[in-house]
């Protein structure tokens, strides 16, 4: 019989805020012209992020599985991930929020003369920020829903809007264009691998609940077969969105041929919406056969790293290598999720926003390096940086050596507790290999480091923009934040400690 | 504030200062950064003449949490062995500064980053040595790395981005390995008790012989690649040939001491067992240091390099003495990285001002310097001897110790380590024939003798060479009482008097 | 009849996309075989929901099709935006990115 | 309801007559749309096999399923791609040949592994286990139970739905939408811009039609019959001024005279 | 045992006022040497006055120590810094200081054309210390400190005009060869260590009877292996030829008096060891043996009137060594002769020198001739020498050389004779080689390069001179005069505790053996170079061949030593790059082939792309189905 389903609104607010947003965000579109809608599209986004965030705040110890009829878990874990991917998405919004990162009319023919209008009318294409908005709303739906259903749509309210921010860039628009592709049509075929797994888990347990496949008895129709088939399907979908090797592919090509904000947005937030489902599912649904899929996550791991590292040396795009960068990392982060215990748990909270900002920082600093034709991402390009623009080198070999995990860095706290939750869980393997890919990925980069400080400058150099107030605000907290967490890693430590619970 | 702390973070006030004071103004930079190595290095002293030997553990204890969800403390405190390598470094700092004047400009960045970097590295290399939480030293061992490499690849010669990235690669790399380790005995620790970093606590664990064996490696390979021992040390003639003597100096002379100081901290103390079980094997490969080391040094064509060299000689002197785990050796080794940093030490500084002259640090374009750069000469001539470790002068003492204490439990290792001194005696005297002696080379002529600054700055490192050569209680005194110590964390006694009484 | 059938149909017709998503190179045709495989899903899903005897993945199966309606209108369109600019909808054309 | 579910694995024999006549049909329609050049083909085929499972789902209990099968799913979203299909060229065919090297073995070979496997597997799964059935749940109406789950579990996977629907709206118009069609130019902006190209060359517009001459601006000299250029056809004053275009590129190319 | 605050300054003058010079630099260019000579003067005054006051103690108690300060205590390991003086250092402080004063004031004059006659006086005053710290070290740590000051005064003295690159390579080759010696000392050190605990003469002395054989036998090998490095004994000799590339007075103080005889102390030290082991006795009977046969030879064929002395001395200390190695009364006989050989070297150096002085420092004896006239002074002291070294009677050899032919020939047996008739033919070879060494440079027809103005030497020159003659006549006498020196060194090497066997032959049949062989030799010498070509001649025998080019040593050293050493060297070097670093960096190689490889797999379509997810999820589900089953 039909009963009112009860939702509680306090706990779905950050979410709802954040649609809301978006949904104004489209009014805007809608109802002012082009030239105001710049600045508004901008202050309604930040407004939103920090309006979601207050109240992500007030209601950060209100824990329930029962906030959206079971469909989300409001726990510590999914508050601390919402909360980062807020920041972070704020950040990455004023690097967005510079001017000339997107093709002012995309459906417009590269070269043609209506971009030439449309350039030079100074049009705007403001659609990105309420995009981004779902997008955050996806994401921030993606680590608590709790059952697949929810699951699925979040995947989806993610991506979507990515799929498309992603062919947006004002330049190389070939590239972007190619890279939206990619990024959709490999994209939609995890998804249906996803949804294969979850249509197989749904055959093993008879829900679509998460905690219920956990603790499924086995059902009377159900076998383990379809668990595993299930099991597998259902990760792949989540490991392709982590970039985890084989399901990487997409990886460097969209990074490289996505507008460097949204790369950088994506980078940072898309890889914590969806290790926190990942987390969620194998800490909670598949916790009781972790003998099934330990050995195969393990694995996954461990190439992820090796190949990830390697793949990354010989690169001379340096989006293409920070996204070999994120691919190593998502090895990391594999490690803290095979490590299945609560201080896995908490090491790969701290790993996500210790990345987060690095991430946003270094993808902000790609988008000051340009030169007449617009950025410039050619390793080659940037030699001899640091001797025109030190601060802004200073910054980039500071978000390295934080990818590389030197110490006094927050990657270097990040490796080291991940280590630590992965020897503690007695998966030795995975923590040697770990250090020797760790090795790897230093020598790339530490060799993009030596360009900039050591390397002559080419006569055909790249200069820096000065950057946008917003845009120095974005980098400059990275950079605050990444040498503050290596420094004194407690403050935010003690607070993964203590965010670190799950319910079910 | 303790004194100890006080002394480790001095250099960072001057950090501040430079910071603030005009990059144009090289000249006041230079005095200030003069000054604060001075001032730290008086601190220093007046916390060695406070110093007492502790029964156990360590003096001038100090620890605060600083992470404390993995029971992380900055905790300082030093014993004998810390202490003789923290007044090495605060001592050979100013001389750094004082030796290597102008050695800061010409480089790709200002004078003053280069006297940040090297306070900034004056903090970490004492802290190094001062900290008792093995991660605190992990972080400092690592972080010390960064700014060496940013002293080689922009202020250094030739070839030097390869080689500072060679280098940095080299130690991170050992310094992966280490991290592994340190994770492994802290999660060890969590089983047995509460998780600890403290270097005290970690020594009463009990681990099992295999993963004591496993926890060593990860520790020792770190400290060979830094310290460094053959087959680890292609990256060192690199990094020497590029760097400035300074950087040189500090490189050799305290950086890499961090490698043999960290085998006897952690790996002899907290791995007795594995210790034990390796020792015989890194005999054998001190022993292939030193002769190696030795030969490599005779065929070198480079001036810097052929230091670089010899000091991998010294460093298997070192380690073998380290592992022979005597009192003689231990102590012995102990006083080898003050003396070996002495002498270094001297030998860069008059390399580095010879090579400054001629602009050029091919051995074959010196020649004939006694005759028009006496003085040079001279101080040249005395390095060169304490590297080949002349009687009389410290070198002798340690290099002595080392045999002694190796000769009683590996025989074998002593006799053919003891071939060492002859190739040293090699390497240097053909060194000082080819570039001292004979006719005076063309290219030499216009050689200028050494000035008072630079006379001034390497009189102490002679003094201190003489002094400690004939008078090494002082030094000796300080070391024995942690030798002793580390013996007894290990369970070992010297090896039996085999006739007499 | 078995109802495991239909699981078969389900796995062989999901099967058959994701091999045409490799062996076709028209992105439209990629696309139509992904969608091939969400009905496969599909089929699978409410198969279950026969065998579960609750309806649930009825409900999955309806979400399905509005997200793949919503994934299709964004597909087509980066579709013909990239036809516009390279006049060819090949998907091997697509490959200025890589190495 | 046309049918009661006995077990897991049995079913009454209509259904499975039904089955086992279009579950073939729609695997070979499945993988007609993998053989078919054409990709109107493709796609009418995928529609056929949408229909067929529309069938299915209606077998299954699953009849509100099955409407929208055919309602949104082959009527709605095929119908976009065949709108796609036509805007990007309906006869637009695909050579069936494999550029890429080892691409169609591997595929082939993956496809056949997966497919083996879960096959495999799948028979390995279900043996002998009573299938629930759906009369319960279905007492209600299937539309009524499917909706009473729908908006009381899953309402918040619904109200989220509604955010991608905007998102598809809003990126589909990002992407297709184009603000205005450009004016298109004037002959008053075709004669500026002619003026202010590279060369003047363009400036005078082409000579009449019948003339042997590609060019008759006075900065160019004239041709002789020869095909050379005449030097005294030029103003005396813009030779002055160096203001002389070569001929050369409007020379006649030189014809062979045929003979027939 | 008594106590003196007087030793230290015997090492504590001499070094500080070389550390006073050298510091100094120009400033104390004028009186540098006077300063230099005073000290030494005074250091052989407090020799005097030790001598004095120990002569005046009973034999027992003699011995006088000073301590000076803790110097290395580690462990069980405990070396002081301290000086024991006793009848053996005594006899070598007073040979030390005495000769040295002569030659510092020798040199005064010598040197008085070198602009760095400062620097020369301090390196002689820095040997001088050294040398006093190596006969006064009351441990063979202390005594190694003074081992290697030596070799490093040596060094700089041998290089003193190092611009020259044939004297550069000279003092280095003196260096390493030492150091090859050095190093035997250091393992005896350590044998030392591990067995008694202790490295002082006094601990390893009461050690010793408890020791096994064979690390006596040890001990003993590595001590005469620093012998032979100091004491340029076989197989180290070689560097002594080379190192007459010094100034004279160096090669008459240093590389005949009192540094290479340092090896003689050294064993005599050491006797309780050897006294222990008959296996270390004998080899070092065999390698004195050797060596002074070996050295007598290199003489014959010597033109360089300095290298021909060189090889007498390597010659001289081989029987010295050869009498250390046999028994107790053998050291004090080596000590006799190493006293007397210590006047009448240093005398014919200082000649020698005198010559060259005369002669612009021509040294090719071939040169020479018929100096006798206008060198009387140094002819005659020359000729004194000369005399005592052939062990003419009453002149000092003939007491010493005696002795140790006697004491070779009662050694007993075969060994005895092959002993003994080694040290008889040595005898005979050195008459031969000393009579032509004076017929050439003094007698005969002179063969001067024209512009030559031979002319006797100053007084500072011919003084020193004068006064070693002195001793080279009385010194043999006086000292063994009633076995006085046997007698004053019983307590130390316990010289007549052995029970004089039945010797072989009486002591005067000896005598007139060795008187008939010298006189044989010097016969056949002056029959032979009565005339002297200015050119040496070519046609000569194999046997002068090798003894000109030293009997190939050098040639043996190079193909042995240099050249494998060189090779390795250089295989080494290439090692290095190629295979240690040559293995990091083909795994930097290998990682980057790697990612080329990988860079291939990202090939830029989508579709392969999807290929390799589907392929990894084919992968992954036979892995779980695997593991699940």
């Amino acid at each position: 019989m039909f009963t009112m389903p009860t939702l509680n609104y306090a706990q779905l607010a950050p979410i709802l805020i954040v649609l809301g947003g978006a949904l104004l965000g489209v009014l805007v579109e809608a109802f002012f012209g082009s030239k105001r809608r710049g600045p508004i599209q901008i202050t309604l986004s930040l407004g939103t992020l920090v309006i979601s965030f207050a109240w992500l705040l007030r209601i950060r110890n209100d824990i329930s599985a029962t906030a959206a009829m079971g469909s989300v878990a409001t726990d510590g874990f999914g508050i601390f991930l919402q909360g980062t991917i807020l920041v972070l998405a704020f950040l990455a919004v004023l690097l967005i929020a510079d001017n000339d990162h997107f093709a002012p009319a995309v459906s417009a023919l590269p070269g043609s003369e209506e971009e030439a209008a449309a350039i030079s009318s100074g049009s705007r294409t403001t659609e990105v920020f309420p995009l981004t908005l779902f997008a955050v709303a996806g994401m921030m739906l993606f680590p608590i829903a709790s059952d697949f259903i929810t699951l699925f749509v979040a995947l989806e309210v993610l991506s979507l809007p990515l799929y498309i921010m992603t062919g947006l860039s004002r330049r190389r628009r070939l590239m972007s264009q190619e890279a939206a592709l990619k990024y959709f049509l490999l994209g939609a075929y995890s998804s249906a691998f996803f949804l294969f797994g979850i249509a197989f888990l749904y055959g093993y347990s008879g829900t679509l609940s998460l905690t219920d496949v956990g603790t499924a008895n086995i059902f009377s129709a159900g076998s383990p077969v379809f668990l595993y088939i299930g099991m597998v399907f259902l990760t792949i979908g989540l490991l392709f969105k982590v970039g985890a090797v084989p399901f990487h592919s997409w990886t460097p090509d969209v990074y490289q041929g996505a507008p460097t904000p949204i790369t950088g947005f994506m980078a940072a937030c898309t890889k914590i919406a969806a290790f926190g489902a990942l987390l969620r599912i194998f800490y909670g649904a598949f916790f009781l056969m972790q003998y099934s899929w330990k050995p195969f996550l393990t694995t996954i791991a461990i190439i992820t790293m090796v190949l990830g590292s390697i793949a990354a040396m010989t690169q001379r795009d340096i989006k293409r290598t920070l996204a070999y960068s994120s691919i190593t990392h998502a090895g990391f982060l594999l490690a803290g999720v095979v490590a299945l215990n609560k201080a896995g748990l908490a090491a790969s909270m701290f790993y996500l926003v210790a990345y987060g900002f690095a991430t946003v920082g270094a993808f902000g600093i790609v988008t000051l390096v340009r030169d007449s034709s617009g950025e410039v991402t050619d390793l080659s390009k940037w030699a001899g940086l640091a001797k025109k623009s030190p601060l802004v080198s200073v910054a980039m070999a500071l978000f390295l050596l934080s990818f590389g995990g030197v110490p006094m860095t927050s990657g270097f706290i990040s490796k080291f507790s991940i280590f630590t939750a992965a020897y503690q869980s007695g998966n030795i393997a995975i923590v040697v290999v770990g250090v020797l890919s760790s090795a790897i990925a230093l020598f790339f980069y530490l060799r993009v480091v030596l360009t900039l400080f050591f390397q002559e400058a080419p006569t055909d150099g790249v200069s820096v923009v000065i950057p946008s107030i917003m845009t120095r605000i974005a980098i400059g907290i990275c950079a605050v934040m990444t040498l503050l967490l290596g420094v004194y890693p407690s403050l935010l430590l003690n607070l993964v400690d203590t965010m670190s619970t799950l319910v079910h | 504030m303790n004194i100890l702390s006080f002394v480790t973070l001095f250099p960072l006030l001057g950090v501040v200062a430079l910071a603030f004071m005009p990059k144009t103004n090289t000249h006041q930079i230079k005095i200030v950064a003069l000054g604060i190595s001075i001032i730290t290095m008086l601190l220093s002293f007046v916390m060695a003449l406070k110093y007492k030997s502790p029964a156990s553990g360590f003096a001038y204890v100090t620890s605060h949490p600083w992470v404390s969800s993995f029971h992380i403390n900055y905790a300082l405190g030093i014993d004998g062995l810390a202490l003789v390598l923290i007044l090495l470094t605060t001592v050979l700092v100013p001389i750094v500064v004082l030796g290597g004047w102008n050695e800061s400009e010409g480089g790709r960045w200002s004078v003053k980053t280069f006297y940040m970097l090297i306070l900034v590295l004056e903090t970490f290399m004492i802290g190094v040595f001062a900290a008792t939480d093995v991660f605190l030293f992990y972080v400092i061992f690592e972080a010390m790395l960064v700014p060496v490499y940013f002293l080689i690849g922009g202020f250094g010669t030739g070839e030097r981005a390869a080689a500072a990235l060679k280098f940095l690669l080299y130690s991170l790399f050992g310094g992966l390995l280490m991290l592994a380790a340190v994770i492994g005995i802290y999660i060890i620790s969590a089983e047995q008790a509460i998780g600890s970093f403290d270097v005290t606590a970690l020594s009463h664990l009990t681990i099992d012989h295999a993963t004591q064996n496993w926890l060593f490696l990860g520790f020792f390979i770190a400290f060979a690649i830094k310290a460094p021992l053959w087959p680890f040390h292609t990256w060192l003639p690199g990094a020497a040939k590029a760097a400035t003597p300074g950087t040189s100096i500090l490189l050799l002379g305290v950086l890499d001491k961090v490698g043999t100081y960290g085998m006897i901290r952690f790996c002899l103390t907290l791995f007795p067992d594995a210790t034990k079980t390796f020792a015989p094997y890194i005999i054998v490969l001190s022993v292939i240091s030193v002769i190696y080391g030795a030969f490599l040094a005779i065929g070198q064509k480079n001036l810097n390099s052929l230091i670089a060299f010899t000091s991998i000689s010294h460093f298997g002197f070192i380690t073998l003495g380290i592992f022979a785990y005597t009192s003689q050796g231990l102590t012995g080794a102990t006083f080898y990285m003050v003396n070996h940093g002495f002498s270094t030490a001297a030998l860069f500084l008059v390399g580095g001002w010879m090579i400054s002259r001629r602009k050029s640090a091919a051995i074959e374009d010196f020649g004939g310097l006694q005759r028009i750069t006496p003085v040079m000469a001279w101080l040249f001539f005395v390095s060169g001897l304490s590297a080949l470790a002349l009687p009389g002068l410290s070198s002798f003492v340690c290099e002595f110790l080392v045999l002694l204490g190796t000769f009683t439990r590996y025989p074998v290792a002593a006799i053919i380590g003891t071939l060492g001194i002859v190739l040293a005696a090699l390497y240097i005297l053909i060194l000082v024939q080819r570039t001292l002696h004979g006719p005076l080379k063309s290219g030499n002529e216009s050689m200028t003798d050494l000035n008072l600054r630079e006379k001034i700055a390497i009189a102490p490192v002679i003094a201190a060479l003489v002094i400690l050569g004939f008078y090494p209680k002082p030094a000796l005194h300080v070391i024995n009482p942690s030798t002793t110590s580390v013996m007894a964390q290990m369970n070992v006694t010297d090896p039996h008097v085999l006739a007499g009484k | 009849m078995d109802i495991s059938n239909y699981l078969y149909l389900s796995v062989i017709l999901f099967t058959i996309g994701a091999t045409g998503v490799l062996v076709r190179r028209n992105a439209i045709v990629i696309f139509m075989c992904i969608e091939l495989m969400l009905n496969a899903a599909n089929l699978a899903l409410v198969t279950f929901s026969r065998v579960a005897g609750n309806l649930e993945g009825q409900v999955a199966s309806f979400f399905t099709m509005v997200v793949a309606a919503c994934e299709v209108v964004v597909g087509l369109a980066i579709i013909v935006t990239i036809y516009r600019s390279r006049r060819s909808a090949s998907v091997d054309d697509a490959s200025l990115l890589k190495n | 309801m046309l049918h009661q579910s006995l077990a897991f694995g049995q079913t009454a024999t209509p259904e499975a007559v039904q089955f086992w006549v279009l579950a073939p049909v729609a695997v070979i329609a499945a993988l007609g749309m993998l053989f078919m050049k054409k990709a109107v083909h493709s796609a009418l085929l995928l529609a056929w096999v949408m229909v067929t499972l529309a069938i299915f789902y209606i077998a299954q209990d699953a009849l509100f399923l099955g409407i929208v099968q055919i309602v949104v799913y082959t009527g709605a979203v095929m119908m976009l791609f065949l709108f796609i299909l036509m805007l990007v060229g309906v006869d637009a065919s695909e050579a069936l040949v494999e550029n890429i090297k080892g691409q169609r073995a591997a595929s082939i070979l993956a496809g056949l592994g997966l497919g083996g496997l879960l096959l495999s597997l799948v028979a390995r799964a279900s043996v002998n286990q009573p299938a629930a059935g759906l009369k319960l749940v279905n007492q209600t109406g299937n539309v009524q139970s499917l909706a009473a789950q729908l908006f009381t579990q899953y309402v918040w996977a619904f109200e989220v739905v509604s955010a991608l629907l905007i998102t598809a709206a809003l990126g589909a118009m990002v992407l297709a939408h184009s603000t205005k069609p450009a004016a298109r130019n004037k002959q008053r902006d075709l004669s500026i811009a002619r003026f202010r190209g590279k060369s003047l060359a363009d400036a005078a517009g082409l000579p009449g039609s019948g003339v042997f001459a590609k060019h008759n601006a006075v900065d160019v000299p004239a041709l002789l019959p020869d095909g050379s250029p005449a030097p005294t056809s030029i103003s005396a004053t813009l030779k002055a001024r160096g203001d002389v275009i070569s001929p050369t590129p409007f020379a006649l190319e030189h014809t062979e005279e045929v003979e027939d | 045992m008594r106590t003196s605050s007087l030793l230290v300054y015997l090492i504590a003058l001499p070094l500080f006022s070389s550390a006073l010079l050298l510091l100094l630099g120009r400033i104390a260019d004028k009186w540098g040497h006077i300063l230099a000579t005073l000290i030494t003067a005074s250091t052989f005054v407090i020799g005097v006055y030790e001598f004095m006051k120990m002569h005046s103690q009973p034999s027992g108690s003699r011995a006088v120590t000073q301590k000076l300060f803790d110097w290395i205590s580690v462990g069980t390991l405990k070396v002081d810094a301290a000086l024991l003086l006793d009848q053996l250092s005594i006899c070598f402080v007073l040979l030390i200081t005495g000769v040295g004063t002569l030659i510092h004031i020798y040199s005064i004059a010598y040197m008085s054309h070198d602009k760095d006659r400062r620097r020369f006086f301090a390196f002689l005053n820095l040997f001088i210390a050294a040398m006093l710290l190596l006969v006064l070290g009351d441990s063979y740590l202390n005594l190694y400190v003074g081992w290697e000051g030596v070799g490093l005064a040596s060094y700089l003295l041998i290089g003193f005009w190092n611009h020259n690159p044939t004297y550069a390579v000279a003092s280095k080759k003196a260096f390493v060869a030492n150091r090859v010696g050095d190093l035997g000392l250091s393992l005896a050190i350590m044998i030392c260590f591990a067995q008694f605990g202790t490295v002082s003469f006094a601990g390893v002395k009461a050690g010793a009877h408890g020791a096994s054989s064979a690390a006596l036998a040890g001990i003993g090998a590595m001590l005469l292996l620093a012998a032979c490095g100091k004491s340029a004994q076989f197989p180290l000799q070689s560097w002594l030829g080379d190192a007459m590339a010094g100034p004279t007075p160096v090669s008459a103080l240093i590389h005949a008096a009192t540094m290479v005889t340092a090896g003689v102390y050294l064993i005599s030290r050491s006797n309780f060891i050897f006294d222990a082991s008959s296996t270390a006795r004998l080899l070092v009977v065999i390698v004195g043996a050797i060596t002074l046969l070996f050295g007598a030879i290199i003489g014959t064929a010597k033109d360089d009137i300095k290298k021909a002395l060189a090889a007498s001395t390597m010659s001289q200390i081989g029987y010295m060594i050869l009498a250390t190695g046999l028994g107790p009364v053998g050291y004090a006989f080596a000590i006799l002769h190493l006293l007397t050989h210590g006047f009448f070297k240093a005398g014919m150096f200082l000649g020698a020198g005198s010559v060259m002085h005369g002669m612009d420092d021509e040294v090719n004896m071939r040169k020479y001739g018929g100096l006798a006239k206008l060198m009387p002074i140094t002819a005659v002291t020359f000729g004194l020498g000369y005399l005592a070294i052939l062990g003419v009677p009453p002149f000092a050899g003939f007491y010493s050389k005696d002795k140790i032919i006697e004491t070779a020939f009662n050694a007993g047996g075969i060994k005895g004779i092959l002993l003994g008739g080694a040290a008889l033919l040595g005898a005979a070879i050195t008459a031969f080689y000393m009579t032509r060494l004076m017929v050439m440079t003094f007698i005969g027809a002179k063969r001067w390069k024209a512009g030559s103005h031979p002319h006797e030497s100053p007084l500072l020159m011919t003084l020193p001179m004068i006064l070693l003659a002195v001793g080279s006549v009385a010194s043999g006498f006086l000292l063994s005069y009633g076995s006085a020196l046997v007698h004053w060194l019983q307590p130390v090497v316990n010289s007549q505790s052995m029970e004089e066997g039945k010797p072989l032959m009486p002591a005067l049949t000896v005598s007139l053996l060795a008187l008939g062989v010298v006189v044989l030799g010097a016969f056949f010498a002056i029959t032979k170079y009565r005339s002297v070509s200015d050119l040496a001649p070519e046609d000569v025998s194999i046997f002068t061949k090798a003894a000109r080019k030293d009997l190939y040593q050098d040639l043996l050293n190079d193909k042995v030593f240099v050249e494998p050493g060189t090779l390795l060297t250089a295989g080494l070097v290439k090692t290095d790059d190629r295979v240690i670093d040559g293995f990091v960096r083909f795994v930097g190689n290998f990682l980057a082939a790697t990612s080329d490889v990988l860079r291939k797999v990202q090939n830029g379509f989508v579709r392969s792309y999807a290929l390799l997810m589907l392929a990894g999820l084919v992968i992954t589900v036979i892995a779980v189905w695997v593991i699940g089953a």
